[in-house]
């Protein structure tokens, strides 16, 4: 049976000014998918959805990688090696493997870049086909992860609102020149929302799969209490229908949604 | 210790805990996390004739030891919910409860009467108390003459034991279950969720979609409690009592307030196993507290059971 | 940042804080931790004609993230206030606000009437809310009718604001607000506490000695959000907020809500240099989410804000 | 300004099961008197009252003796050595020093041992007359502090309600016993509330003062709020009036009071 489990904090790193990545050791949450969740006790009334930005199966660990932005990130920030999480997991739907012969492009938005660095950690190697990534955030600082990205030979290309790293702006136009060149291609992006927006209206040309990894305040992360849905398809008379992020998502298809 | 309860037209609850309404899915949701089989009961979330489309996220918020919620009863609706959810439930061996919803009294007179026709639903829990949508829900439950025409219509066409949910954003929620009891319901269920807000600093505008939510969560167990107490003193039917029970220690506050048993809701999200941990803890803290059984600890507050 | 709070007959605050009636004393007793004349004022605690009781101890029970209290408006009366506080109030230089009870129409008019008479005193607020009493106090403050003519008797005895501090114990508080605004309510205050209980295991009984008692806190803040919009949406005079407040942030939620000032209440207890703190962090915090005044956040998630 | 501030807790000591006294340092509350209190910050909504059990003005040093019995209790006596306390005080109205011919007796009961020892090691060696000291608890393990009382070279007689140390019952025999014999006498104590009612009943008859610290549920703890009260003279119509425990007490004269 399935419970909520506590998994030790291996390692505290810290990849930016206010975030943190917890290596945690868990022979339970290596089995997750990139896109996948575990839903994290913190002091407040609900646990905290967070991805994994890294699963190593080898050495059974995954990291979780937050970023400061209210009690819980703050509380989970600050805990350090040796201590414990109680966690719910590997939850949700996480990506589907990328098709092997279509150009593949990742896009990462500031804590949205993490499991896109676990998608193309899982499955970069065996990539046939030229792949890309796209990475944007608020400022430099937050461009989280650049450098494992790196380490898996890739050299993304980047983007920050206001200039100080790469483009100045969003990733959407990186995307659209991105489209215009692979309309054979596939896509995947995790980001905020208004960003996912933009990626889904950019990539609506493209002949693969287009997936998009979604975020929504939650209530129990387990597909019971309704709370974690967003506008999907079909849209009906009195507007779209809502599915739950957390058990039909966090990863949907484009088509699936409605923005 | 037995801990069996014994409710009105022969509802029989294998221990006092059961899952409160919209917290717990249809049953099929959770059974990966709790035996289901160990549960004293389930009342599954909010059904209607036709599926209804809730409200616009974001749906929760939290608040200090307390949560806001504004699902608006999604639920795709009576029939959906027999062909897809009741065959597993044909598989779990606890007392059923059927949440019943409607915008209309003919509305629940239409969910009641069909699902009185299927054998697994042990009871009904008819909801007039929540806050989350317009028409129907909640103004039932402010109303004493509509909450009787309501569990009027109910009692018609079911056969089955019947509990009432009171909402406790009136002044005298007493008033209102003293009427369904008169219109013939079987039990009271108390409390339904608390009208709250949030303010989302960003968004300048009111942090749920639906605009105000339902406050549940430890939070409102002070008054959760004064409305069991109240009602219990006042009505002659078992209470149902629920809001913001985290321990097997609150859980003997609402059995005390005259409580016969409980539902378990928000904690659940944290805490999934929790309700089975209050299950198994629940006799040692009857006993702590000097109770030999279930039923002395329940109205032991009350000022009846001091004159005795 | 300019603090200044500008309200009805010329009542002016120095800025939005002021200290909830009650939590207070008359003044002098915080007057050791809490430099008054940094505050935007005092609401002292409820005073009636003739000295009350109050209510049999324990009068206090901590509940999650609140208080429950049944302290029964226990005072000397208005000519031992008079005597022995005023001369005090007079050293300090903040608003003074009289918080007024009684058992009756006329009692809440005598007390008026008096105390109009001292020009220490700068305001009135009418408190027509408090679950801790049986007779009077909250009863007047669940019916329009009885609402209205406690406040036309005020009215009729004084020139001084007045302010009218609502229940939150109704289905719809807003309708209070509106009968006492018609009767000459200068401003609304909201909210006064909950009605709630928490049982003492080892007596068997009730915790409070007044039984039911008043929840405050942290946990009440949704419930007070959400009062305090629906009134600012819907009646054209000032709204005080307040329930639950323990920070500058809770401060704004209040503000965007609607509230012109607050009052702070039960985290006095634990911090009683909070108030202070919140004066000195609210301009940051109003910055921080992008407000130049004060008057800028007062109502930003107010639908009819939205819309301009 | 008077305000609320931070203590260091020099050390941490473990008198019995369930109780730890935390020795704190600070230059302020050694100005309190034995009787007063002070309010403690805890994790919970309200501070927590506690009385001191020492109080020693040449190493700035008091201290606080809990009792676990509920949340903000266990938090205190969790706490190490280094970590620091938030408290305001010192608090309310403490013992008025024995009057110097009369005999005097010190009455403890449970955690109400600690104001009673202090108020020994405060006047107990100016003393010109007889002084006793009896101690009541639960159960052996509960009678705390004996071994303090020892070494200011008093014996105190015991009392335990199982009978596992010391007389068989209550304080009030031993204080009967004591009042007969010292009609002249002056008596301090300090305990359970029915425990007081009952030394108040017994000592009626003394000719010396009767100090007894009451313990009644606080808010403010500074006289504002009157969640404190206790049933006192006068006796109007309606019942007792009722006055603070934070402020017109926590030390009461038995004349004042209505059990
Ligand atoms: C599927 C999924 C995966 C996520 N993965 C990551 C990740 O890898 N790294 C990371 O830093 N963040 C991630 N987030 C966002 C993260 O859950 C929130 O930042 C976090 O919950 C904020 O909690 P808080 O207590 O710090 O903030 P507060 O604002 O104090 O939280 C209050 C409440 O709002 C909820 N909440 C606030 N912001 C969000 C949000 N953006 N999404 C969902 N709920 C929110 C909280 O869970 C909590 O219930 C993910 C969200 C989802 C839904
Ligand atoms: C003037 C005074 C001096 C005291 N001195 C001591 C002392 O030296 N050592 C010691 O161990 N205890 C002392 N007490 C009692 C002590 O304050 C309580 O045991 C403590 O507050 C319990 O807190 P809790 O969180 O552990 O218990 P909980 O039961 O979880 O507390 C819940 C609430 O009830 C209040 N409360 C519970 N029991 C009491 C009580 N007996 N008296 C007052 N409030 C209570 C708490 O303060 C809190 O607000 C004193 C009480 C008073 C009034
Ligand atoms: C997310 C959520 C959804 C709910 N949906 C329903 C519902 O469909 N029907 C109902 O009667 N009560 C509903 N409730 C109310 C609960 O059943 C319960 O009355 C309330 O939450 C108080 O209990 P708690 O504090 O233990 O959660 C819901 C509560 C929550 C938190
Ligand atoms: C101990 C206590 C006593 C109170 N007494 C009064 C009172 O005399 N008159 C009144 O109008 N409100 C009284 N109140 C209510 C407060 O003024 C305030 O409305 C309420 O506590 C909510 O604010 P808070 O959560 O900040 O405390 C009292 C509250 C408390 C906690
Ligand atoms: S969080 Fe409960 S259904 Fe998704
Ligand atoms: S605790 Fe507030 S008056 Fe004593």
């Amino acid at each position: 049976m399935a419970h909520a489990f506590k998994v030790r904090i291996d390692e505290v790193r810290v990849p930016a000014p206010d975030h943190a990545e917890l290596i945690v050791h868990s022979g339970e949450l290596i089995k997750a998918r990139p896109g996948q969740f575990c839903h994290v006790l913190t002091p407040g009334m609900l646990r905290r959805p967070i991805s994994f930005s890294r699963i190593d199966r080898a050495r059974e660990r995954v990291g979780l990688l937050v970023q400061v932005v209210g009690s819980g990130t703050r509380w989970m920030a600050e805990r350090q090696a040796g201590e414990w999480l109680d966690v719910l997991g590997p939850l949700g739907r996480g990506f589907d493997p990328p098709e092997g012969e279509r150009p593949w492009l990742l896009v990462g938005g500031g804590v949205g870049i993490p499991p896109i660095f676990a998608a193309l950690e899982a499955w970069g190697a065996q990539r046939t086909s030229s792949l890309e990534v796209v990475l944007g955030a608020r400022f430099k600082d937050y461009l989280i992860m650049t450098d494992d990205f790196r380490r898996m030979a890739v050299e993304p290309a980047l983007a920050t609102d206001d200039g100080s790293a790469g483009h100045r702006g969003t990733v959407v136009p990186l995307v659209e020149e991105w489209v215009s060149q692979h309309p054979q291609g596939q896509l995947m992006a995790c980001g905020p929302t208004p960003m996912l927006a933009a990626v889904s209206r950019a990539a609506a040309s493209l002949a693969g799969p287009v997936q998009l990894a979604l975020e929504q305040r939650m209530g129990c992360g387990i597909g019971a209490c309704l709370a974690c849905v967003v506008p999907a398809e079909p849209v009906g008379p009195e507007g779209p229908r809502y599915r739950r992020v957390c058990t039909d998502g966090p990863v949907f298809r484009r088509e699936e949604l409605v923005f | 210790m037995d801990l069996t309860v014994r409710l009105p037209r022969g509802l029989v609850l294998k221990n006092p805990i059961m899952a409160a309404s919209g917290t717990f899915g249809f049953g099929p949701e959770y059974a990966a996390y709790v035996d289901l089989n160990r549960l004293g009961g389930v009342s599954v979330k909010g059904i209607s004739p036709e599926p209804w489309r809730g409200n616009p996220p974001p749906r929760v918020w939290e608040t200090p030891a307390g949560l806001l919620n504004s699902i608006g009863l999604q639920n795709p609706g009576m029939e959906v919910f027999l062909e897809e959810d009741v065959p597993f439930l044909k598989t779990v061996d606890t007392a059923i409860v059927a949440n019943i919803i409607g915008h209309t009294v003919e509305e629940y007179r239409q969910v009641a009467e069909r699902l009185s026709q299927e054998p697994r639903i042990d009871a009904f829990e008819v909801n007039i108390s929540c806050p989350n949508i317009k028409a129907g829900g909640i103004t039932f439950g402010h109303d004493p003459d509509q909450a009787f025409r309501v569990m009027e219509a109910v009692r018609a066409v079911t056969e089955k034991p019947v509990m009432v949910k009171i909402s406790p954003n009136t002044a005298e929620p007493w008033i209102v279950a003293e009427a369904v009891t008169a219109a013939g319901a079987d039990m009271i269920s108390a409390i339904n969720t608390l009208v709250g807000m949030a303010i989302d600093f960003k968004a300048r505008r009111p942090a749920l979609g639906g605009r105000t939510g339902g406050l549940s969560g430890p939070a409102v167990k002070p008054v959760a409690i004064r409305i069991v107490y109240e009602i219990a003193s006042r009505v002659k039917v078992p209470v149902i009592g629920m809001g913001g029970i985290e321990s097997a220690e609150d859980v003997l506050e609402f059995l005390m307030a005259g409580a016969q048993a409980v539902m378990v809701g928000t904690i659940t999200f944290q805490h999934p196993e929790r309700m089975l941990e209050i299950i198994e803890t629940l006799p040692e803290v009857l006993n702590a507290y000097g109770f030999a059984s279930l039923s002395e600890a329940v109205g032991a507050a009350l000022p009846s059971r001091k004159e005795h």
